[in-house]
């Protein structure tokens, strides 16, 4: 298998709530722009391109065919990958695969989203509108009281999964709501030391999080994240051209990638459900396990220097890096300190996807945002303090039941 | 690139305007019988590559439910949102990484009885100048690109309408096919409902439910399930600029550059003589000349003598789409891996009524979205 | 960065109507659940090769990828799985009346099933807690069978 | 075989979308609530685009120079186009109507635009067409009606 390296990491501008002076593309073209300028690298090097986000977010199908020419795809190959929330990661494993598989020598991946052309909250129901509709066929009670039917409809949305998922962690973590405060703070906080953050609140506390309103409980907004507009672009080389295009000493090695998928861990209404959504074996017991192997790292939480997580709700920041087994007990932890940029194990320095969530670009800035860390090159003060070996950049999506890994590393494994 | 990668089995639906099944029996029951086929199981498969469209299955992250019923239950997963062609070429990419020894593909669709296909593909046009602008659709693209061609190769209506007669009286040998018409005559198809000038109802796709599944392997793994493997010797995909105004629509640089891609994959400097057949998503019967030019199968401007002379029949010198192609069937997304399981059954003399007569030691098979087919996979496969 | 004045641009529209997609989906599992409703039973499907207990019961066996067909009765009573708690709407305003959603896995079945609580202070509930599905009366195989689950 | 219970479900929901036109389109609609029609020159390839885009795909160069094309050209291509899509379906049009690509004097891209003045039996490439302008502009797109021949 060939190496790859990721030797560079672009985003289009700060992420924010609104771009009313640019259309879609026009948003996404920056970041191209800023990923090739801090190579040696020419628009006509690039072999391939793998692009994704949510499509029925904008209402625009396979919108790569409409960015053609401003993502300098025109007269190249092209590969659209679209996988919920892992999106952006998925894309990024595409890239990966295009260039370890030989077919091409260097790729460049997107991953973007533009909120505020569409409806998000609609669009993530459009998830389980045909399934829950189809229950309309059984004569649920319709009054609107305490009828089964409309329970069952209930736990459809993102948040009520969320929720549920919670709870179920926190049981099994013996954590409590204020745990997910803490976290929510932190990661409010570290993002106003990533310029490119959405929502940036410099010494956010777990009091402040603690007065926003609940949303369902254990839920308080202040655990939910933005709908955020930006894009992520990074570059892939092989190994052998690494030093031809590299404007840096120091790459982020891509050591592993893994993915694996359940049934719906949430509203799976009609074909039953059985897997607890804060159990997620497909990363701790199946993906976790395969990209710690195939990047040599016996001991993950001695090897890996930080991580990267996808937290759409904050007390994934919790429960996702003892799934990623990092951490043994993250409320444990957050409780120490050692979650902190200058902790033991800094969960996403960047403030996360609780602080920005560009759907599509999520996962994927969840690698860049750890590559930056491998290379030294985090901005504006979110840079881990210790050197960073090694890198893991995580995405979940889907309900509740992808999940997406990449181990990032400064040196290449040995193949 | 060391190892070769062999696409060890397939199964198609027939196909229909509703399936008797929901899509998610449909395509289990497809996947089931594929791993009876070769005696394996869920557990053998190494990764999945799915390819569904949100806006054809009318629901965000359209894959969600389909997991389970697929067998990817706790597996490794991905979807590429495109033609199916394409999530062949990635699950071929993730196997020749050495990460991977099979793949399976999985696609389906209800074109037939679940969505309009002409609104789906609204929505691949830019919601800003094009889809305002209301001039612009699926149908108008291919007409626009069906006349430059006749504009510049003389390709008469009456032989255009030959295309189309062809294409139905093939399906009509397809057990598979969704419209068959073994007695289509060139006045029928003239005389067919006029959509967008020259084009007709007759020479355009007919949308139907279906599903298409495909196990791809290593070398290695391909010998152990198979005898009779099929090889990807050669793939090239690429895309155009979006904007009809800046394209040569019958020159078409991104089948071209695709084309050439998979040629110098599979070391073909003569695809005219080496191809021996060509599964082709011809969603309007126009493209048939235009991307058997393009990929260079029949010479510039030759489409009329290819009509005219039956270049292009099942018996001909270079048949195309011996199953009758997407006017056949097509539901959307699948289409691109229906060419490719088509093509190898031809590669195999599995086709059956359709199979054409010379074993054919090389196959071409197509995948394209977009207006005008902005975006083209393009893959030779040999035995 | 975020300094530079944005000009705002003019606006398109566009919608994707949903009534437009006519879908078809198997419910073999929940046609069988609201049929057990009517002798006041809770079915589900039990796969022959790994054992495994769907409640709604489809009838194939995703870990083994089979078609199933056995038919089991499971306890009406199980544990709460979790839970979550409706204090507000949308707006974050309180709600008047607080809804507890729960998911329970019944006792011999491994599936979860969603469902709201009936309880008079939300704070008792916690995840594990003993709870039972309550149903009308009189029942006539529909979801609307279903009132609630009670603590036990 | 076994017999399954098929359910229907439909869903009465719309998603809605705003999009922004972005800075290039937003000049072109400027250009054409004044009548006029405006391109902008990539400075590599110094191709004209219209409509106006903020990238050269060829050349992945920003474009510049902004243009004003005369509104006069030549039909490129046609197609007559006897029925549009409403909500999926294909319906026939009351009246067929001529969709044309025109290669306006000065510009490098052909635009897409309705023809009127001719009937679709007479219509042939090569044919000098002038722009028809709304008499009330407003803006959008509509803003340019159609072409016609140049008498």
């Amino acid at each position: 298998m060939r190496n790859v390296a990721i030797i560079s990491v672009g985003y289009n501008d700060r992420f924010v709530a609104k771009r009313p002076d640019v259309n879609i593309p026009e948003m996404i073209q920056p970041a191209v722009a800023n990923a090739l300028k801090k190579t040696k690298m020419k628009h006509s090097d690039i072999g391939v391109v793998v692009e994704g986000n949510m499509p029925t977010f904008e209402g625009i199908n396979y919108p790569h065919l409409w960015f053609s020419d401003h993502i300098g795809a025109a007269g190249k190959p092209v590969l659209r990958i679209s996988t919920g929330g892992t999106t952006g990661m998925s894309v990024f494993h595409g890239g990966y695969y295009c260039v370890a598989s030989g077919m091409f020598d260097v790729a460049m991946v997107i991953g973007w989203e533009k909120h505020d052309e569409g409806d998000a909250q609609v669009g993530l129901m459009g998830i389980v509108l045909p399934e829950a509709f189809s229950l309309f066929q059984f004569g649920p009670d319709m009054s609107g009281g305490r009828g089964g039917g409309m329970g069952l409809l209930g736990g459809g949305g993102s948040t009520g999964g969320a929720s549920f998922q919670a709870l179920s962690y926190l049981a099994k973590a013996k954590g409590t709501p204020e745990h997910i405060d803490k976290m929510a703070a932190q990661a409010r906080a570290n993002a106003a030391k990533n310029p490119y953050a959405h929502l940036q609140h410099p010494n956010c506390t777990a009091a402040d999080i603690a007065k926003t309103p609940m949303v369902s409980y254990p839920l308080r907004y202040g655990h939910t994240c933005p709908a955020s507009c930006g894009a992520c672009v990074m570059l892939l080389v092989a190994e052998e051209k690494v030093k031809k295009f590299a404007d840096t000493d120091r790459v982020a090695w891509v050591k592993a990638v893994a993915t694996a998928s359940s049934d719906g861990t949430t509203g799976n209404l009609v074909d039953g459900q059985i897997t607890d959504p804060a159990e997620q074996a497909i990363c701790e017991k199946i993906a976790a396990p395969k990209a710690y192997k195939l990047a040599g790292i016996q001991n993950p939480k001695k090897e890996i220097q930080m991580c990267e997580v996808y937290d759409g709700f904050a007390h994934q920041e919790l429960m996702w890096p003892e799934k990623l087994h990092l951490v043994d007990n993250s409320c444990k932890a957050i409780d120490e300190g050692r979650l902190a940029i200058d902790g033991e194990m800094p969960v996403n320095p960047s403030g996360g996807v609780v602080s920005t969530n560009a759907i599509g670009a999520s996962a994927m800035v969840r690698v860049a945002e750890a590559s930056l860390q491998v290379m030294g090159l985090a901005e504006g003060g979110h840079q881990v303090p210790r050197r960073v070996k090694n890198a893991v950049a995580h995405g979940w999506g889907g309900l509740f039941q992808f999940v997406t890994i990449t181990i990032l590393g400064d040196e290449p494994v040995k193949r | 690139m060391d190892r070769k990668v062999a696409i060890v089995g397939y199964k198609q639906t027939k196909y229909s305007e509703q399936n008797e099944n929901p899509r998610e029996r449909m395509t289990y029951e497809l996947v089931k019988s594929l791993f009876q086929d070769l005696k394996i199981t869920r557990d053998d498969v190494d990764t999945f590559i799915i390819s569904c469209s949100d806006f054809q299955d009318g629901r965000t992250i359209s894959e969600c439910y389909m997991i389970p019923w697929i067998g990817a239950y706790m597996k490794d997963v991905s979807k590429v949102d495109s033609d199916s062609a394409n999530a062949v070429l990635y699950a071929m990419m993730r196997i020749l990484s050495g990460n991977y020894n099979t793949a399976l593909v999985v696609s389906w669709a209800m074109g037939g009885s679940e969505f309009r296909s002409p609104r789906v593909m609204e929505y691949e046009l830019d919601p800003i100048y094009e889809r305002p602008g209301r001039l612009i659709n699926e149908i108008t693209a291919a007409a626009l690109q069906a006349q430059a061609y006749m504009a510049k190769s003389k390709l008469t209506e009456e032989q255009l309408a030959s295309i189309a007669v062809k294409n139905l009286r093939n399906g009509a040998r397809n057990s598979l096919a969704l419209r068959k018409k073994a007695n289509a005559t060139e006045k029928d198809v003239l005389a067919s409902r006029a959509l967008s000038l020259p084009l007709r109802e007759l020479h355009a796709y007919t949308p139907a439910d279906g599903a298409c599944v495909m196990l791809l392997a290593s070398e290695e793994k391909a010998k152990e399930l198979t005898k009779n493997p099929v090889w990807i010797k050669g793939v090239g995909f690429c895309q155009d600029t979006y904007y009809l105004g800046e394209r040569d629509l019958v020159k078409m640089d991104s089948l071209q550059k695709a084309a050439k891609a998979a040629y110098k994959m599979a070391g073909i400097t003569d695809p005219a003589r080496k191809i021996g057949v060509a599964e082709l998503s011809t969603t309007y019967v126009s493209q048939e000349p235009i991307f058997a030019e393009a990929m260079g199968l029949i010479p510039k401007n030759s489409g009329p003598a290819a009509a005219s002379k039956g270049w292009m029949e099942i018996e001909g010198k270079i048949p195309v789409n011996p199953s009758g192609g997407p006017q056949a069937a097509n539901p959307l997304t699948v289409g691109g891996l229906i060419r490719i399981a088509e093509a190898s059954s031809q590669l195999r003399g599995e086709a059956g009524e359709h199979q054409v007569k010379k074993a054919p030691k090389l196959a071409l098979a197509h995948g394209q979205i977009g207006m005008a087919a902005q975006h083209n996979v393009v893959f030779v496969l040999g035995n | 960065m975020d300094k530079k004045e944005r000009k705002e641009t003019r606006q398109t529209k566009d919608t994707l109507d949903m009534s437009l997609f006519k879908w078809r989906i198997e419910a073999d599992g929940l046609e069988l659940l609201v049929q057990g409703f009517k002798e006041k039973k809770v079915l589900g499907r039990k796969c022959h090769k790994c054992g495994t207990v769907y409640v709604p019961g489809p009838s194939y066996c995703r870990k083994c990828l089979i078609d199933i067909q056995d038919v089991v009765e499971v306890s009406k009573k199980g544990k709460i799985a979790c839970y979550t708690v409706g204090l507000a709407d949308v707006r974050g305003n309180p709600v008047e009346e607080i809804s507890v959603s729960v998911q329970v896995k019944f006792d011999g079945s491994d599936s979860w099933m969603l469902g709201n609580l009936e309880i008079d202070d939300w704070k008792k509930v916690y995840v594990g807690m003993p709870a039972e599905l309550v149903l009308r009366e009189e029942t006539n195989g529909t979801l609307a069978d279903i009132v609630c689950f009670r603590p036990v | 075989m076994a017999e399954h219970k098929i359910v229907d479900s439909r869903v009465g929901l719309t998603f809605m979308y705003n999009y922004r036109v972005g800075e290039s389109l937003d000049r072109y609609l400027d250009g054409l609530k004044s009548k006029k029609i405006l391109g902008v020159m990539c400075p590599e390839c110094e191709r004209v685009l219209v409509p106006p885009r903020s990238m050269c795909g060829k050349c992945n160069t920003k474009t510049k120079k902004w243009v004003t094309l005369k509104p006069v050209g030549t039909l490129k291509n046609f197609t007559v186009s006897h029925v549009e899509i409403e909500q999926g379906e294909i319906k026939d049009r009351e009246k067929p109507i001529i969709i044309g690509q025109v290669k306006l004097e000065g510009a490098d891209s052909l635009l897409t635009a309705r023809i009127e003045g001719i009937s679709p039996k007479d219509v042939k490439t090569g044919l000098k067409v002038k722009a028809v302008f709304k008499d009330t502009t407003e803006g959008t797109l509509q803003d340019l009606d159609h072409f016609e021949p140049v008498k």
